[in-house]
């Protein structure tokens, strides 16, 4: 793509396209709350029902238990839970999104080593090149929602608890896609560049540092962004067996119990914006390693 | 002009008896198993190079050149045969750190900067920072790329990169230096320095050296003998002693004698060539 | 004499291994099941034979790795890995007398999937058959179409773009309650948390696909003053293949863990999220496990089977070719 | 030293809990000599494989689910029954035609799964009605979208929860239609007290678990008799920050009417009929029953109930 | 010998006058933008080819060759100047199909066997399959790959895919061929070979070709005129009308006429070089 971008060339697309939503979000919200506005609202406001389209319109945007609550709504709610509370108050959102966030650096730590580990393992062992790696295929498509609980409890019963048990099932989505590319980016080296290292009879830990992981880092950071999202979704499955604790997945499982839907938007768009501030932390991160760039 | 103040390379191999030929090739032959046919790359190659000797390589493409410097720095085993290197097997001579082999690319790692890049085979041998920085220094200098020390490889043209992965082959001083059309990437007029630059280094330090080429011009030019071989399966056609002066400048591309030489080698390839035309 | 001459070979030596472990796989399940007859049973006089018998395992496996020759070793070998998985994931239940509400055994869960076969089928239509399968395909579809569309509005995509990797990070458990909000129990609801799952990783896979071509190839067919469709179709599709399938790849297991979890919340009494969900809560491990076998291997074996398409049709790209 | 005892709920921190929560906050454990640890329960949290893990002492589940738990090998054993009535109600809008049980014949009704399926069932069968031909049935998650999205003509509900999100959700109290399971005599016992059998063997362990059901059970009386206390100290405890005080009062109010006895000696004790009533409502479902045999006596034991009145 | 019954190439650009211009380049500059300070690749360049000319560009690397062939081809614009082909606009001229361009790079489609290759621009002309497929026939016997049709590109050595290049530029009978290095990657004899079968191509049909390349020999070997470049910013510095008969063999390389304009070039080359060397 171009190198460098103008502010407006980067950022009118991204709000144009943002606006793009945001309507179709208030027209979604009219014409899913409608149903309901119309059985549920209205009679008790208009009880002989003579209400207009612009009743009906105000409506559905404000409902207390919208289909689909008005951005606005989610707005103010986040709004309120931010500046109202105290950051340490489990009715802060922050303080969720801290818990949350929490876990999944954790899993995403370890998950990127065990994925590197893996990685190296097998690029230098045939035996689990061939016996390993379809498994670790097959561990993705195990549902992981399916087996959290069961996990939480086994690891509690093995005495971790805390973050630990979050931070696995975070680990557990975190490792494949690093493991893939890292498998990918230590077989990377060019044929010519790992004969030269041969030419200097150099060893396995010296063509590893040299020359294999220089030539899988652009590969590996990739896969961390893919890896840290994955991660964020780990760490929130995780927290719905803990019980109804603190984290943004404990937020948007109460707020479906209580009847809250505006809560549980308020903290899917944290969520969201969690993630998008995790991938630019890695994207930073990235910049940081690569920094001296390299030829495209 | 550098070399005799510099420490002599350290003793790895044992010190060879002055009568000992640098390679010695005997009978090689070269087999790759394929899934339809086997394909025959060298076929029962004789071959002595004495040390300090520069050995040109010369034939159409595919007739086994880069096979069979491949074998001798111990990167592609041989089916059948003898090789030796400065008396030890190909394997053992590459362990002893006994050659540098300079690649038809320049194999350049992208994220190290052009003075890393040399100073890379120094690491590896464990010699201490400051002097590897100071050899690779050295090293670009006489290659003509002193101030590029901080670039990266991407950051220069073909030939400079090529001139940046001699000065990595020649760093740790190696006893026999093998390329494998070194030059083949650069425009006639960058390869004809190089060709001076090279021809003078060997003059200096009298190397040995393996050199692949399918340029008539430059195998005559920079070798003492010149082995002309045949398309496949590889073997060796005739091998020209040149008549040439041991010291050389380009003029001497223009003289009669330089003219029969490389006629001798055209004749030697077209005889060969015939059959071989477009089946490689 | 015959033998110290055969065992040289390594198909001999895997042949070797495979017998000798399996044998003494089978003797320790034996002294296994006798140490259980004993009132006072203890597992720690068992662990040292459990370790010879892992040492054993791993030999056969390395063994067996390491031949050369015929496609399918490196299948057995894959599979030999497993079946000593289950063999000590067994022999851990036993031993160490596991909760079966915990962790069930192999058995257990082999014995579901044979007694239980029908139930699970009947899952499998709904959620494969419907569920995963249109949401799927259509999340794919749609995000190649939009992909296709965008390709020439850099405006677009670069105001898309930012929204797609933002919208990949909303977990799907949030997603999954919405869409049964909006579009019902039935599978359509499932269907849509796929192809909202798929959609993005299918439209970046596209750009980035459509982008392959080198400046050269592009030019080139500039030079034949190759309109845009000739130029899509005879360049940049081919070229965009190996992205495109490892996107469907991708997606092939995303739709279904997608389909599964969204069955969660909420759903007809038949499917696979279904009956994992309310079996786990009756305490039913075995149909649990046997249930996500289903699900585990559906997705290998269509994760398999596009591997072996992209072969066919990527057959000309590096890394296909390599292999 | 106080004694530890660590303690699972059913589901998330709400009035449901409110006894144990409020004895917690009143101090009457401490004074019992005991630290109690409260875990929250949730959809995904099984409350007998935490038991079964070792994880709690204790937990507070529904009979349904123990004795199936039983039945699947891990030993539930009943040691205190809190709630003597059953909340759980079928609640449906009039609107989609249903007037009484007869009705139901080609609607769609949602229900909780996960052992809680088995009392509608065997209702079910009482009505003549095959699930999934006579009525449709749709596995509900754990709220009322839907009712309030025309999904389903009835859906699951708690008298003390559930249906008064309904309500708040702006539908009237005169266009729904409800249907108690108490009432219609498929009811099956709900939250109670259950540990492992095999800890009942030790008479310490008893002991410790008599003065955890003293001091819960003295918790509920004023749970029961100050719901406004209870609401206010539910929702200190609840950490996810979604509970609501005007909410919890009145499930509070409403969890009360469910145990009737409260304030006398009977509180928390089981009563072997009504054991013995879900028992048989919980054999008869219909063509898959929860439970294949008879549990008797051995699912229930006195010995908890006994030394906390000591 | 083909050509004369082979019907002629639609005439989509309006019949030239003979005496019009094949290329026509007038004061033309190209300057690249650039984030530190602009390129100037080109600069003043005046170049005009007749019809049926046979045309070399050589200088040293970096001197706008390739952009010079890129914005007679429309693939690069100009800074300022005036470019024609056949009179119309390279734009116009691009699209009215009137060139063939061979790149350095072979550029083959690798899910296209050999064969579909050389059909692909046929295919976007819109010809009917069978008339493509006997026409890819045809060449690609010309180019001595008759066998190989169904093969895919990487079966084949790098000099077989620059044949097949070239046999795909050649099908569709463009009025104008140009080439950049088309033979750089391929070892001496097989591009001897190829120099020849252009030759005789070249004799055969007299189209405009405009050659780039890196090799003296060659451009002396092949053109009717050598346009000698100079380094960074290109100008033109010599136009040398080759003394040399239009029919040609490879043994010409030994005449003395041969070495005469060979030293001619080469010396034009020196003259420009000295400043340029290692810069680029
Ligand atoms: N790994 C391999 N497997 C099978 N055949 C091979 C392999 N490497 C080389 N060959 C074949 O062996 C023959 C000799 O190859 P080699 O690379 O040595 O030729 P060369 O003389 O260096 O050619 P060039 O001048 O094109 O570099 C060729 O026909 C080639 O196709
Ligand atoms: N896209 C571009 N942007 C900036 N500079 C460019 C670009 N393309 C070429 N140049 C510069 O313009 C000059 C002329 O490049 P060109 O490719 O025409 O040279 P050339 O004569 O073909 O060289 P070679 O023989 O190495 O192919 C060079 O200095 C090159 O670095
Ligand atoms: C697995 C399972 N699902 C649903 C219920 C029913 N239930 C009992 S209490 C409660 C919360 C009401 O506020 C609900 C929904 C259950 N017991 N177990
Ligand atoms: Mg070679
Ligand atoms: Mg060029």
């Amino acid at each position: 793509m171009a190198a460098r971008l103008t502010f407006t060339q980067r950022w009118l697309p991204v709000a144009t396209v943002l606006l793009a939503v945001l309507a179709l979000w208030y027209a979604g919200a009219v014409g899913l709350n409608k149903a309901g506005a119309i059985e549920r609202v209205l009679p008790n406001s208009h009880p002989n029902g003579d209400w207009t389209v612009s009743d009906l319109v105000s409506v559905t945007l404000n409902m207390e238990r919208p289909v689909l609550p008005a951005p606005h709504q989610v707005a103010a709610d986040l709004y309120s839970s931010l500046v109202d509370w105290p950051l340490d108050s489990p009715r802060n959102l922050l303080y969720h999104a801290a818990v949350t966030a929490q876990s999944t650096l954790v899993g995403f730590v370890l998950g990127t080593l065990l994925g590197v580990v893996l990685a190296a393992a097998i690029v230098h062992s045939r035996t689990l090149d061939r016996a390993l790696l379809p498994w670790i295929v097959a561990s993705q498509t195990v549902p992981v929602l399916a087996i959290a609980p069961i996990v939480l409890v086994i690891l509690g019963s093995l005495g971790f608890s805390g973050v630990a048990p979050k931070a696995t099932i975070a680990m557990y989505l975190c490792f494949f896609p690093v493991t893939v590319a890292m498998v990918q980016g230590l077989r990377a080296p060019q044929k010519i560049e790992t004969e030269l290292l041969h030419t200097y009879a150099a060893s396995k830990l010296q063509a590893f540092w040299l020359l294999r992981m220089p030539s899988a880092l652009p590969y590996l950071f990739p896969s961390l962004r893919v890896a840290i999202a994955a991660g964020l979704v780990g760490a929130m499955v995780a927290e719905l067996p803990t019980g109804a604790q603190a984290g943004l997945g404990a937020r948007l499982l109460t707020g479906s119990y209580y009847g809250n839907t505006v809560g549980i938007w308020s903290a899917l768009v944290l969520s969201a914006l969690l993630g998008l501030a995790l991938t630019l932390a890695v994207a930073a991160l990235e910049r940081l390693v690569l920094r001296r760039g390299r030829a495209a | 002009m550098h070399a005799p103040d510099r420490p002599a390379a350290p003793p790895a191999t044992p010190a060879p008896a002055a009568t000992q030929a640098a390679v010695d090739v005997r009978r090689a032959s070269v087999v790759y198993p394929s899934a339809d046919a086997p394909v025959h790359a060298l076929s029962d190659i004789d071959l002595t190079i004495a040390q300090g000797e520069f050995v040109s390589l010369i034939g159409p493409s595919g007739c086994g050149k880069t096979t069979l410097l491949r074998v001798i720095a111990d990167l592609e085993p041989i089916t059948s045969g003898t090789v030796l290197v400065n008396g030890l097997t190909p394997h053992d001579a590459r362990l002893a750190r006994a050659y540098g082999y300079v690649f038809q690319a320049p194999a350049l790692f992208p994220w190290r900067t052009v003075l890393a890049n040399v100073m890379l085979p120094l690491q590896i041998q464990g010699r201490d920072k400051a002097a590897a920085e100071a050899i690779a220094r050295e090293q670009l200098g006489r290659v003509g790329l002193t101030g590029f020390e901080k670039k990266y490889p991407w950051q220069l043209s073909g030939g400079m990169q090529q001139r940046v992965s001699i000065a990595r082959a020649l760093g740790f001083e190696p006893k026999i230096l093998m390329m494998d059309e070194p030059f083949g990437a650069l425009d006639e007029i960058t390869r004809d320095g190089l060709n001076d630059q090279l021809q003078q280094l060997w003059q200096r330090e009298r190397r040995t050296v393996v050199f692949v080429t399918h340029s008539i011009a430059e195998a005559v030019y920079l070798s003492t003998r010149i082995v002309v071989m045949s398309p496949r399966p590889g073997r060796i056609l005739k091998i020209i002693d040149s008549t040439l002066p041991d010291a050389r400048t380009l003029d001497l591309r223009d003289t009669p004698e330089f003219m029969a030489l490389a006629h001798e080698v055209r004749e030697g390839l077209a005889d060969g060539h015939g059959a071989g035309h477009g089946g490689h | 004499m015959t033998f110290a001459r055969d065992a040289s070979t390594p198909v001999a030596k895997a042949v070797f291994a495979l017998i000798a472990s399996l044998s003494l796989a089978a003797a320790f399940w034996w002294l296994v099941g006798q140490a259980q007859q004993q009132p006072d049973f203890k597992p720690g006089p068992l662990v040292a034979p459990l370790l010879a018998v892992l040492f054993m395992a791993g030999l056969s496996v390395r063994r067996l790795a390491a031949l050369d020759g015929q496609a399918w070793y490196g299948t057995a070998t894959a599979a030999l890995f497993g079946l000593w998985l289950l063999y000590f994931w067994q022999v851990g239940v036993t031993l160490f007398d596991v909760p079966r509400v915990l962790l069930p055994s192999p058995a257990w869960i082999g014995q579901m999937l044979v007694d239980r076969w029908d139930t699970l089928a009947g899952d499998w239509v709904q959620t494969v058959g419907k569920a995963v399968v249109v949401g799927w395909a259509l999340g794919s579809g749609l995000g190649f179409a939009v992909g296709v569309a965008i390709d020439r509005a850099p405006f677009l995509q670069r105001g898309l773009l930012p929204l797609a990797s933002l919208t990949s990070t909303v977990p799907l458990v949030a997603v999954a309650p919405i869409m049964v909000m909006w579009f019902g129990f039935e599978w359509p609801s499932k269907a849509a948390v796929v192809v909202l799952m798929t959609f993005f990783p299918m439209l970046v896979a596209t750009l980035a696909g459509l982008q392959a071509p080198a400046k050269l190839e592009l030019e080139l067919m500039k030079t034949y003053a190759a309109g845009y469709a000739r130029t899509l179709l005879d360049l940049r599709l081919p070229m965009a293949m190996p992205f495109l399938f490892s996107a469907l790849k991708v997606n092939a297991t995303l739709a279904l863990i997608g389909a599964i979890v969204a069955e969660f919340f909420g759903s007809p009494t038949v499917g696979l999220g279904f009956r994992i969900s309310t079996e786990a809560a009756r305490m039913n491990m075995g149909l649990v496990w046997s249930a996500i076998v289903v699900a585990a291997v559906t997705g290998s074996v269509a994760y398999a089977l596009l591997v072996q398409l992209e072969r066919r049709v990527a057959f000309w790209h590096p890394s296909v070719r390599s292999k | 030293q106080a004694e530890k005892v660590v303690v699972q709920m059913k589901w998330v921190p709400q009035a449901q809990f409110a006894g144990y929560y409020v004895a917690a906050a009143k101090g009457y454990y401490k004074a019992a000599g005991l630290d109690v640890t409260i875990k929250p329960g949730g959809p995904d949290v099984s409350p007998v494989q935490v038991l079964a893990g070792n994880q709690a002492d204790a937990i507070v589940n529904w009979m349904p689910d123990a004795l199936a738990a039983r039945e699947a090998g891990v030993p539930l054993v009943n040691i205190a029954q809190i709630f003597d009535k059953s909340g759980l109600m079928l609640t449906c809008k009039k609107a989609s035609g249903v007037a009484t049980p007869k009705d139901f014949k080609g609607k769609t009704l949602g229900v909780w799964f996960g052992g809680n399926e088995y009392p509608f069932l065997n209702w079910m069968a009482k009505l003549g009605y095959k699930p999934d031909t006579d009525v449709k049935v749709l596995k509900q998650g754990f709220n009322v979208d839907p009712l309030l999205q025309n999904q389903a003509a009835c859906i699951s509900t708690m008298i003390y929860n559930e249906y008064w999100q309904v309500v708040d959700a702006g539908v009237k109290e005169s266009d729904l239609v409800t249907f108690f399971y108490e009432k219609e005599g498929v009811a099956s016992l709900e939250d109670g007290l259950y540990v492992l059998e095999g800890k009942l063997k030790d008479p310490a362990f008893v002991a410790r678990m008599g003065k955890f059901v003293k001091a819960t059970l003295q918790g509920w009386n004023d749970a029961v008799k100050n719901p406004a206390e209870a609401a206010k100290i539910v929702v200190a405890a609840d950490p996810s920050g979604s509970a609501t005080l005007k909410v919890q009062e009145r499930q509070m109010k409403n969890v009360a009417t469910l145990i009737s006895n409260a304030g006398t000696a009977k509180m928390g004790y089981l009563e072997p009929a009504a054991y013995e009533r879900t028992v048989k409502v919980l054999l008869a479902g219909g063509s898959s029953p929860v439970i294949k045999k008879d549990p008797g006596k051995a699912a229930y034991s006195h010995a908890v109930f006994e030394a906390s009145k000591k």
